[in-house]
């Protein structure tokens, strides 16, 4: 809402503070199932002034912008009685269509983070002090007036997280105002040397790539599905292209490691690090294949192959996301190879760019600047969003060169490392919060409005009650009379409104889409200091340190928030901390086992973390991701619940980051490629095996199916062959779901309420009966998941967590308090996670484990499967669980008294318990610490400890819309409304609906050829119709046996 | 059989190695009044022992509080084991009891001798190992205050537990088996409460004691009923213990997680439940005639039959092993054979092969007779047999739930301190109970082993035919070998 | 030796204590029922309803579209009484007089004369909560309303309580009742204590009184997972 | 009431009186032996108990009832779990077996101790502590006329001691 429409009894000045009432009047619903029947009742607040546009209860919806990385996705945040709750891809967005990856869902966990900054600090003589906002912009504009005066302005720097839309150019027309530099717009995880090459051959930074008109996919270490690119929009391409089953394109990848994106190709060259460019040159005609096949260690005639369909497969698309000290030459000879292949224009669209990642500045213009400071030519430096001081390695001495600077400003709103360097920090408002504007793609202008009012208001007569960095930038300005006149608006929205094409009323036209079509006006070009490539010497040691960026952490943002600590990664499936991955063969041969502590050493530094043997590293690379290892430079204890209060400084990024594990920056050197890009995969590192062993905090049982079937796969050519008889097992009777529980193979189990043949009509089936005029037993709600469009990714995990309230157990506090460890992930070790969904990722092939290439990877989102003959049901000893009359299986929380008989019953292992009170906010345990509690879904019930719980299939979203509809007076219309899950999917494998009616699509996808049910033999017609994955082996080649 | 009634020189107690007269060392009815009454009235020893079990039952009281207060996250479960110590311990609690039932109950139907020294002293075991087993079920619940969900008992919310459930058969067969036995236990003491009644001098003792016996006399009249209502509940008790044992069972072979699901479990859990029981009973018995000087009652040729149920129950359950592992490999299931593999030479093998030695190949010692009548080597059996039967209940539940369908979610268990002490507890709790029992009331049934004895008679040589009349009963339960008992 | 002694009968005290633990139970109802805190305003819901013939859903105007029945914001109030201040000239409608209530209602609302507007530092009414149901229970003001529920069927004659008080039990067994015996339009619109010419005022005017006084019972869902989830 | 209790220390003379008792139609005995023993229940003989009756009465209705427990709840609220009819038998004959036990066994003992007259709310005339533990005791209820060919006719079958009480 609108700051004028807000309730005004949000300003905590007044008696009542804006949590209070919140707290009954929407987050009534957070309280626990275990509370007794006896209530005592609370308070009821109502508004002061009640908000025009929101009723009680009901939820509005805001588009915004996401800002958690570059590519500024179109997001809808659902608003529940003034609180931002969830938030979900905006489907008009050209960029995201709808979709949102998990890292754009925990926004609202840095938007509620209770590590946030809540007051402007300052430190004085070397102690922090909260300072009110307006002494804050006082002394803001003071340093800014001093540093004039000292003639210091000049040398100012302003590095700023790299963010598309109007800011920059406001930036820079203010800091030009004082006689500033143009700020760099900095971004950790932008690949510098692919936009180089995109601007050299394509002339722009980052052409649309099209996915599903390429007959061939060739990736040289570009992540095109984690964090190379948009990798939204990227992902459902992709997952377009695979959806074309036996059209879809080829893929292969080729690298030393085997990330996410190297998991679902069809085949993997696994190359020695660095010798991507060979093969690039072979490839490209620039070199022999045998050469290129002795220096990278690849079988010729797996090169050969390739180089034949690539000159076969026309267009082809082939990408390089090649992070060495050659990175440019690999992406310039790459791109030469698609000019060659004609893929521009057809599967490289320069005319069609995305515009997000224009004028990043690189890290080698970051490291020009922090030599300046070295220097000490800097009289005063502002950081906004960044973190250099944890993103650069910390052989660039970042802290050194930042003291040297004559005064710090920080306009970060979280502990991290560098805001804690700084004398003077002015918390920014949270994109959520705050206006702004994006260009994600060229014609197309995102915005940005508050979808809230602040978390933390300015609690100042004088000043607005959210202030943002433009504003405050705005507010300091106007203190200086020279500049005052150069800002008549009030705030940066009023001047982002004017200077918007349509102009204010265009703009307020705009927003409940989120997006405008047209241009904004370029940033004023940034005479960017081209900077050479900085080498650094390898270093000794029998393996290359192979460092790549968290897909779940990014560059290390996202380790504040307990969603993302709490989300397995969809490689390795381990959360909150770091790894060493190494091959199995090369751990056997070092005599070095899963969990053993590695320490890891090259020329720059010596570190410390678990090994995890993974197949898909090359075996003379170990690699580790980014992303953990945050620490605080002062001397602070170990977080403690009891001792804490709301508002205690928690450096270090806060408690959910400081001291996991370790940052793999600290062991690499100084170096960036002939583009200015850190160079991530050239240090040479030894390791020795310390001897320590841990049990990896790790979701994962077992890595292999044991021929269970869970995971099927089929190749292309089979297709349509039709299936073989003895692979019809019972369960697949058909996949046909009829209203209610009526099933081919339940029917007979159930009795006169499973199918009402003509015998029984007439006996008063009661809402079981499809004919009830309840209507309940109409419908089977039911869901399909694609495994031929399943990448992984995991968004549809943290899209859970965010709807169903459910509570992140890996925190070292979160485990039991007399003799009991206290570390991080102990909950998960020990099988305790609570993912609703959780992606299973199977290996096939390389049972052995010995060093090759041809070993598939199955991604399975494993679910309640709702089952029509649910084995958890009858053994629940009070109806706790039990079959509803639309074909839910659902789980009564007030109910249950936690005899967890229906797990063990489970053979699909998906219900939950609540071993601790995580939901009980005065326990240790306790996992959404005001005001992570704010974002708590009011429809859904918080669990308290020693209660059962397990995937609802949305159920609340069921009700709400079967209120809306009779509301309406009207029937559920088809593909109405779905699961969070379904909702999230960025590849769209998931399709959630009724199954009862023909017209939800769900019903059509259930019929698909490939589908199946998981343990079918079990006869527990579940439903959850999985779609069997599709390979493309090499024509002649034959993939692993699809089981 | 004058003989018998006449004393053996020099009054020793000889324990000869023949059922052929049962009790050879008793002379007369007073005897039996005088020795067993003897052991009643607190000692020293007993102060210390009933100190420490109240002591252990302390710290399993206070672990359960901690637990309940921290939630069950403080034990050792961890995912997808979702059953351990807890479910573990209360079926072999509910197991011990067993073998108390069937020597009071199923022997009594069949006359066999030997029970009637040892049968109150089981019977009373019984009683207080299902009022331990009946704590667990409760104690394992994430949410135990709200145990009452589980009663069918009107209530506002108009909802009932779900009768399909195995924990609802459960709910029902512990409340009955409770009360059954605990009523034939105390059927069986009122005639005994007489006694006592009538022996004590205190007044306030003896007026306690006249309630409790609740008047009884002796007469004709009450001892008429009083058999046939014994006979009876003996009758009812029979099938109820091997139903008990069964529904325990079904908790398992009702679920589908492989290893539990299976057809065997009935028979298989109530012979190793009576196999289990024996072994607690010698635990108990084999001090307790010691420390009372009660040999003479509690004579080898009894303990010698015992050992014998001992070995028979023992071999079948290792039958019901063999039979679990057949049908794996038969069956062509592959989650059966991956989970018997694991069991047995995978991660659980160390359980499991505690499990077969103790229960399968010690006991095999007992076809020797030497071992069966040498205390201390029972003594030693008893105890391995009560660790071993502990193990096979831990190797049904841990290795089934770590195993399962979902390769994914394989996992392993280490129980925590809580675990342990609560489990200690559990002990603790059953002994404080069997303690503050032997020493109030009597730990053998005086008046039944009376009728095993022969009365004082005037003229012993009376004709044929009175003779059978008169010693007819006695006769006939001292000739009788006892079932699987008395060698000659 | 003649012994003459009394004897207790100890089974009959058991099995009355059995009898009183399983009444006891039975009676567990939500024992909030009838209570009837004091609120900060005495709020007069005669006046308004009855007197004024204000519709419920005038002030609690989310109840017919949202889970959550909504409580009336202070400047919903200070609409008419921006006018209708503490202190009542003598008109027709009577003497003179000063109501203390309205006063408080002023001091929320920090409003200094009649007409003059909320002020600068105006709280919130921190009114007491009456009717709860326990947080697991997710209890649709809309469905209800819309298929014409009368309000005072289960808050009882709000219009003509002096001080609200819990009128139902508002535990499962009564929910359930209700929903599986089906409500009957003809006893909600006595419940409602208005006679039909009437109800379109204070009770919900989406069904006319007409078909009220005649429509049959309407069956609900008693499934769990329509309150529980 | 009034009678003559005599305390016997030898089973066989406790017999023989008891014939002599009967033949000689002296009043109603009572007997008290230390335990059940069959000669005496033969010379008495009262015929069989009739515990047995209610026995099988309140078995059967206990066995009804353990089925209609599980039945009338799975009607009153029809809920469906895994598939199941809503009324299954055979889980419900394990809930009628044990109710079926438990009435059953709690029906027998108290109708033990109504037909025995248990719990006695007095303790009438004519007992002796001797007869729990060693001696066998007879109890007749006699007119006064006849007592004293009572005490001899005990005194003559070997009474160890021969009392009058009222």
């Amino acid at each position: 809402m609108s700051q004028d429409t807000s309730p005004t009894g949000a300003s905590g000045a007044t008696g009542v503070k804006r949590r209070e009432f919140l707290k009954v009047l929407g987050a009534s619903s957070a309280a626990l199932a275990v509370t007794a029947c006896q209530e005592e009742t609370g308070k009821l607040i109502p508004y002061l002034v009640s908000p025009d546009e929101t009723v009680p209860g009901v939820s509005t919806y805001y588009a915004t912008t996401c800002r958690e990385c570059a590519a500024a996705c179109g997001i809808i945040a659902e608003t529940r009685d003034g609180r931002a709750i969830k938030l979900e891809g905006n489907p008009e967005h050209p960029l995201n269509r709808g979709a949102l990856c998990a890292r754009g869902q925990s926004a609202l966990q840095g938007l509620y983070n209770p590590d946030r900054l809540r007051t402007p600090l300052v430190k004085e003589n070397g102690a922090w002090k909260a300072i009110t906002w307006d002494d804050a912009i006082a002394r803001l504009s003071q340093q800014i007036g001093q540093a004039r005066s000292r003639g210091a302005a000049g040398g100012a720097v302003f590095i700023n997280q790299h963010e598309s839309g109007s800011f920059p150019r406001f930036l820079d027309t203010w800091l030009a105002g004082f006689g500033m530099p143009p700020h760099l717009s900095v971004d950790a995880e932008a690949h510098a040397a692919t936009l180089e090459a995109n601007r050299r051959t394509y002339g722009v930074a980052w052409p649309t790539l099209s996915f599903s008109d390429a007959r061939l996919i060739v990736s040289f270490g570009a992540d095109f599905l984690e964090s190379w690119g948009a990798s939204v929009p990227q992902q459902l391409d992709f997952a377009d292209a695979r959806a074309k089953l036996d059209g879809a394109p080829r893929f292969v990848y080729i690298g030393a490691r085997r990330s996410l994106t190297g998991l679902n190709a069809d085949a993997w060259l696994a190359c020695k690090p660095g010798s991507e460019l060979a093969i690039a040159n072979a490839l490209a005609g620039k070199g022999s294949i045998q050469q290129a096949a002795t220096e990278s260690g690849v079988d010729a005639a797996a090169l050969q192959q390739l180089a034949s369909e690539l000159s076969a497969a026309k267009p082809a698309l082939v990408l390089s996301g090649v992070n060495g000290a050659n990175a440019l030459d690999v992406a310039l000879a790459v791109a030469a190879i698609n000019q060659a292949s004609g893929a521009v224009g057809t599967t490289i669209r320069p005319a069609e760019p995305i515009t997000a990642f224009d004028g990043i500045a690189t890290t080698g213009q970051l490291l020009a600047a922090v030599e300046r400071m070295r220097a000490g030519q800097v009289g005063i430096a502002f950081v906004r969003g960044a973190n250099p001081a944890y993103t650069l390695p910390k052989s660039a001495k970042f802290a050194d060169a930042f003291a040297k600077v004559g005064y710090r400003v920080s306009f970060t709103s979280y502990p991290d490392e560098t805001t804690e360097l700084c004398d003077l920090v002015i918390p920014d408002l949270h994109s959520l919060e705050s206006w702004g504007d994006a260009a994600p793609v060229r014609g197309t202008i995102g915005l940005q409005q508050p979808t809230m009012d602040p978390v933390y208001p300015t609690l100042s007569k004088t000043l607005p009650a959210a202030l943002g960095t433009a504003d405050v930038l705005i507010q300091a300005a106007k203190k200086d009379p020279a500049s005052a006149a150069r800002y008549p608006e009030q705030d940066y929205r009023t001047w982002l409104m004017a200077g918007f094409a349509g102009g204010p009323r265009g703009f307020a036209a705009a927003l409940p889409k989120g997006i405008a079509p047209g241009n904004l006006a370029p940033r004023t070009a940034v005479a960017a200091p081209t900077v050479a490539a900085r080498a650094a010497a390898a270093g000794t040691g029998p393996f290359t340190l192979y460092a790549y960026t968290s897909p779940v952490l990014g560059d290390g943002r996202g380790a504040n928030k307990p969603w993302l600590q709490e989300l397995p990664d969809p490689v390795t499936k381990v959360c909150w901390t770091s790894w060493v991955e190494i091959h199995p063969e090369t751990a056997q041969r070092l005599g070095i086992a899963r969990g053993d502590i590695l320490e890891v050493k090259t020329d720059s530094g010596t570190l410390r973390a678990p090994a995890f043997p993974f197949l898909g590293i090359h075996k003379d690379a170990i690699a580790i991701p980014t992303g953990q290892g945050h620490r605080a430079s002062a001397q602070i204890a170990t977080f403690d619940w009891k001792a804490h209060k709301p508002g205690d400084l928690q450096w270090g990024y806060g408690r959910y980051a400081r001291d996991l594990s370790i940052n793999v920056l600290d062991l690499l050197p100084v170096a960036t490629d002939a583009a200015g890009g850190a160079v991530l995969t050239s240090t040479r590192a030894s390791i020795t095996n310390t001897g320590d062993n841990m049990v990896l905090p790790s979701t994962e049982g077992s890595a292999r199916q044991h021929g269970r079937g869970i995971a099927q796969a089929v190749n292309a050519a089979d297709l349509n062959k039709p299936p073989k008889e003895e692979e019809h097992l019972p369960g697949d009777a058909s996949h046909a779901f009829l209203p209610g529980l009526r099933s081919p193979v339940a029917a007979d189990a159930q009795g006169d309420f499973g199918a009402p043949s003509d015998a029984n009509i007439g006996k008063n089936k009661g809402l079981y009966d499809p004919n009830d005029i309840r209507g309940m037993a109409k419908r089977r709600w039911a869901m399909t998941i694609d495994l031929a469009r399943c990448t992984g990714c995991s968004a549809c995990v943290t899209a859970c967590y965010a709807e169903n309230n459910i509570p992140t157990v890996g925190a070292f506090w979160q485990n039991a308090t007399i003799w009991a460890d206290q570390k991080p992930g102990l909950n998960i070790a020990r099988g305790r996670e609570m993912n609703w969904i959780r992606l299973e990722r199977y290996f096939e092939g390389n049972l052995d484990g010995k060093f090759g290439v041809d070993f598939e990877t199955r991604f399975v989102p494993m679910l309640c499967q709702h089952c029509g003959n649910a084995p958890c049901e009858p053994v629940c000893p009070v109806y706790a669980t039990y079959h509803s009359p639309d074909g839910l299986n659902v789980q009564v929380y007030n109910r249950c008294v936690g005899t967890r008989y229906c797990s063990n019953n489970c053979p699909y292992k998906v219900r939950y318990f609540n071993w601790f009170g995580y939901g009980e906010s005065d326990r240790k345990q306790y996992a959404f610490p005001e005001p992570l509690d704010w974002q708590l879904n009011p429809d859904v019930t918080v669990r308290g400890k020693g209660v059962m719980e397990k995937c609802s299939f949305c159920v609340q979203r069921i009700r709400e819309a079967e209120n809306r509809a009779a509301l309406e007076h009207r029937e559920l219309k088809p593909d109405e409304f779905t699961t969070a899950c379904a909702q999230a999917c960025p590849s769209r494998a998931i399709v959630w609906g009724d199954a009862a009616d023909p017209n939800w699509t769900v019903a059509q996808r259930a019929q698909d050829k490939r589908g199946y049910h998981v343990f079918e033999e079990l006869n527990t017609f579940t439903a959850v119709v999985y779609l069997k994955k599709v390979n493309h082996p090499a024509t002649g080649a034959q993939a692993p046996a699809a089981d | 059989m004058a003989t018998t009634a006449a004393p053996l020189p020099g009054g020793q107690r000889p324990n000869i190695p023949s059922a052929a007269v049962h009790f050879p060392a008793i002379r007369d009815y007073e005897q039996v009044d005088r020795e067993i009454a003897g052991t009643l009235g607190p000692s020293l020893g007993w102060f210390a022992a009933l100190g420490v079990a109240i002591l252990c039952m302390l710290i399993g009281a206070l672990t359960w509080t901690y637990q309940i207060h921290e939630g069950l996250g403080a034990a050792g479960y961890q995912p997808p084991v979702m059953w351990a110590v807890y479910i573990v311990t209360f079926v072999f609690w509910v197991g011990i009891g067993h073998a108390g039932t069937l020597i009071s109950a199923i022997l009594y139907l069949f006359r066999a001798g030997f029970r009637t020294s040892i049968y109150r002293v089981s019977e009373a075991m019984t009683v207080f190992a299902v009022m331990t087993a009946g704590l667990f079920p409760i104690l394992h619940l994430g949410r135990p205050w709200k145990f009452f969900y589980l009663i069918p008992y009107p209530n506002w919310r108009l909802i009932w537990p779900n009768p399909k459930s195995p924990l609802v058969w459960d709910v029902f067969a512990i409340l009955t088996y409770l009360t059954i036995s605990a009523t034939f236990l105390y059927v069986g003491l009122i005639p005994d409460l007489a006694i006592l009644r009538d022996r004590e001098k205190n007044p306030v003792r003896r007026q306690i004691l006249a309630q409790m016996s609740l008047g009884w006399r002796n007469s004709d009249r009450e001892w008429r009923h009083f058999t046939r209502a014994y006979l009876f509940l003996a009758a009812f008790a029979t099938p109820l213990v091997l139903s008990v044992h069964s529904v325990v069972s079904f908790d398992f072979a009702m679920a589908l997680a492989p290893g539990w699901h299976a057809t065997v479990f009935p028979p298989y859990f109530v012979a190793g439940a009576i196999f289990s029981g024996i072994g607690m009973v010698f635990t108990i018995v084999i001090p307790l005639r010691k420390v009372f000087h009660l040999e003479h009652y509690i004579t080898l040729n009894d303990l010698d039959a015992a050992a014998k149920l001992c070995l028979f129950t023992s071999t079948v359950v290792g039958l019901a092993y063999v039979t679990e592992f057949q049908i794996a490999w038969v069956s062509g299931n592959r989650f059966e054979q991956d989970y018997f593999w694991n069991r047995v030479f995978g991660q659980w093998a160390w359980a499991a092969w505690i499990m077969l030695i103790c229960n399968c190949v010690i006991p095999l010692s007992l076809w020797s007779q030497k071992l069966r009548r040498n205390t201390k080597w029972l003594f030693f059996l008893s105890l391995t047999t009560n660790l071993g039967m502990w193990f096979e209940r831990f190797v049904i539940v841990e290795p089934s739930l770590s195993h399962e369908f979902e390769p994914w979610q394989w996992g392993g268990y280490r129980p925590t301190w809580v675990d342990y002490c609560i489990l200690l507890g559990s002990f603790g709790w059953f002994f404080m109970w069997f303690l503050l029992f032997i020493k109030q009331l009597p730990v053998m049934a005086m008046s039944e082993i009376k009728e095993t004895i022969l009365p004082r008679m005037r003229h012993p040589h009376v004709d044929e035919s009175q003779e059978l009349e008169q010693g007819g009963y006695a006769n006939q339960m001292m000739n009788d070998p006892p079932l699987l008992g008395g060698s000659h | 030796m003649t012994k003459r002694r009394k004897w207790t009968a100890i089974p009959g005290l058991l099995a009355l204590a059995t009898g009183a633990v399983i009444l006891s139970a039975y009676s567990g109802a939500s024992s909030s029922q009838h209570s009837s805190p004091v609120q900060p305003i005495n709020f007069p819901h005669p006046v308004h309803v009855q007197k004024l013939g204000m519709n419920c859903l005038y002030c609690h105007n989310a109840a017919n579209k949202s889970m959550d029945p909504g409580m009336p914001a202070v400047s919903t109030c200070m609409g008419c009484h921006n006018l209708i201040g503490p202190d009542r000239p003598a008109t027709d409608l009577g003497p003179k007089r000063h109501s203390t209530e309205l006063a408080k209602l002023y001091k929320y609302a920090d409003q200094a004369a009649v007409g003059a507007g909320m002020g600068p530092n105006a709280k919130p009414i921190p009114w007491v909560r009456i009717h709860k149901v326990p947080e697991y229970v997710h209890f649709p003001h809309t469905r209800h309303i819309n298929i014409g529920v009368t309000c005072q069927t289960c808050h009882g004659q709000v219009q003509k309580m002096d001080r609200v008080y819990q009128y139902a039990s508002l535990n499962m067994g009564w929910c359930i009742s209700c929903h599986v015996n089906g409500y009957s339009p003809k006893e909600g619109l006595e419940a409602s204590g208005y006679a039909p010419q009437q109800t379109a005022s204070a009770t919900l005017a989406s069904t006319a009184p007409a078909t009220l006084a005649t429509a049959e019972r309407k069956k609900a869902r008693y499934d769990c997972a329509n309150c529980h989830y | 009431m009034q009678g003559i209790i005599g305390a016997f220390p030898e089973i066989d003379c406790a017999v023989h009186a008891i014939e002599a008792l009967k033949k000689e139609r002296l009043g109603d005995l009572t007997v008290y032996t230390p335990t059940p023993r069959h000669e005496i229940e033969e010379v008495i003989d009262r015929g069989p108990s009739r515990v047995r009756l209610f026995t099988l009465i309140f078995g059967l209705l206990g066995a009804s009832f353990g089925y209609w427990i599980p039945i009338w709840i799975s009607d009153y609220w029809p809920i469906i779990v895994g598939g199941k009819a809503v009324i299954t038998w055979v889980p419900f004959t394990i809930l009628c077996f044990e109710v079926m036990v438990l009435i059953g066994g709690l029906a027998t003992v108290f109708a033990m101790f109504g037909l025995a007259h248990i719990p006695r709310l007095t303790m009438t005339v004519g007992y002796d502590p001797r007869f729990s533990s060693g001696h066998f005791g007879i109890w007749v209820v006699t007119d006064p006329e006849r007592t004293d060919d009572v005490i001899n006719l005990m005194k003559k079958y070997g009474a160890s001691e021969v009392r009058r009480e009222r």
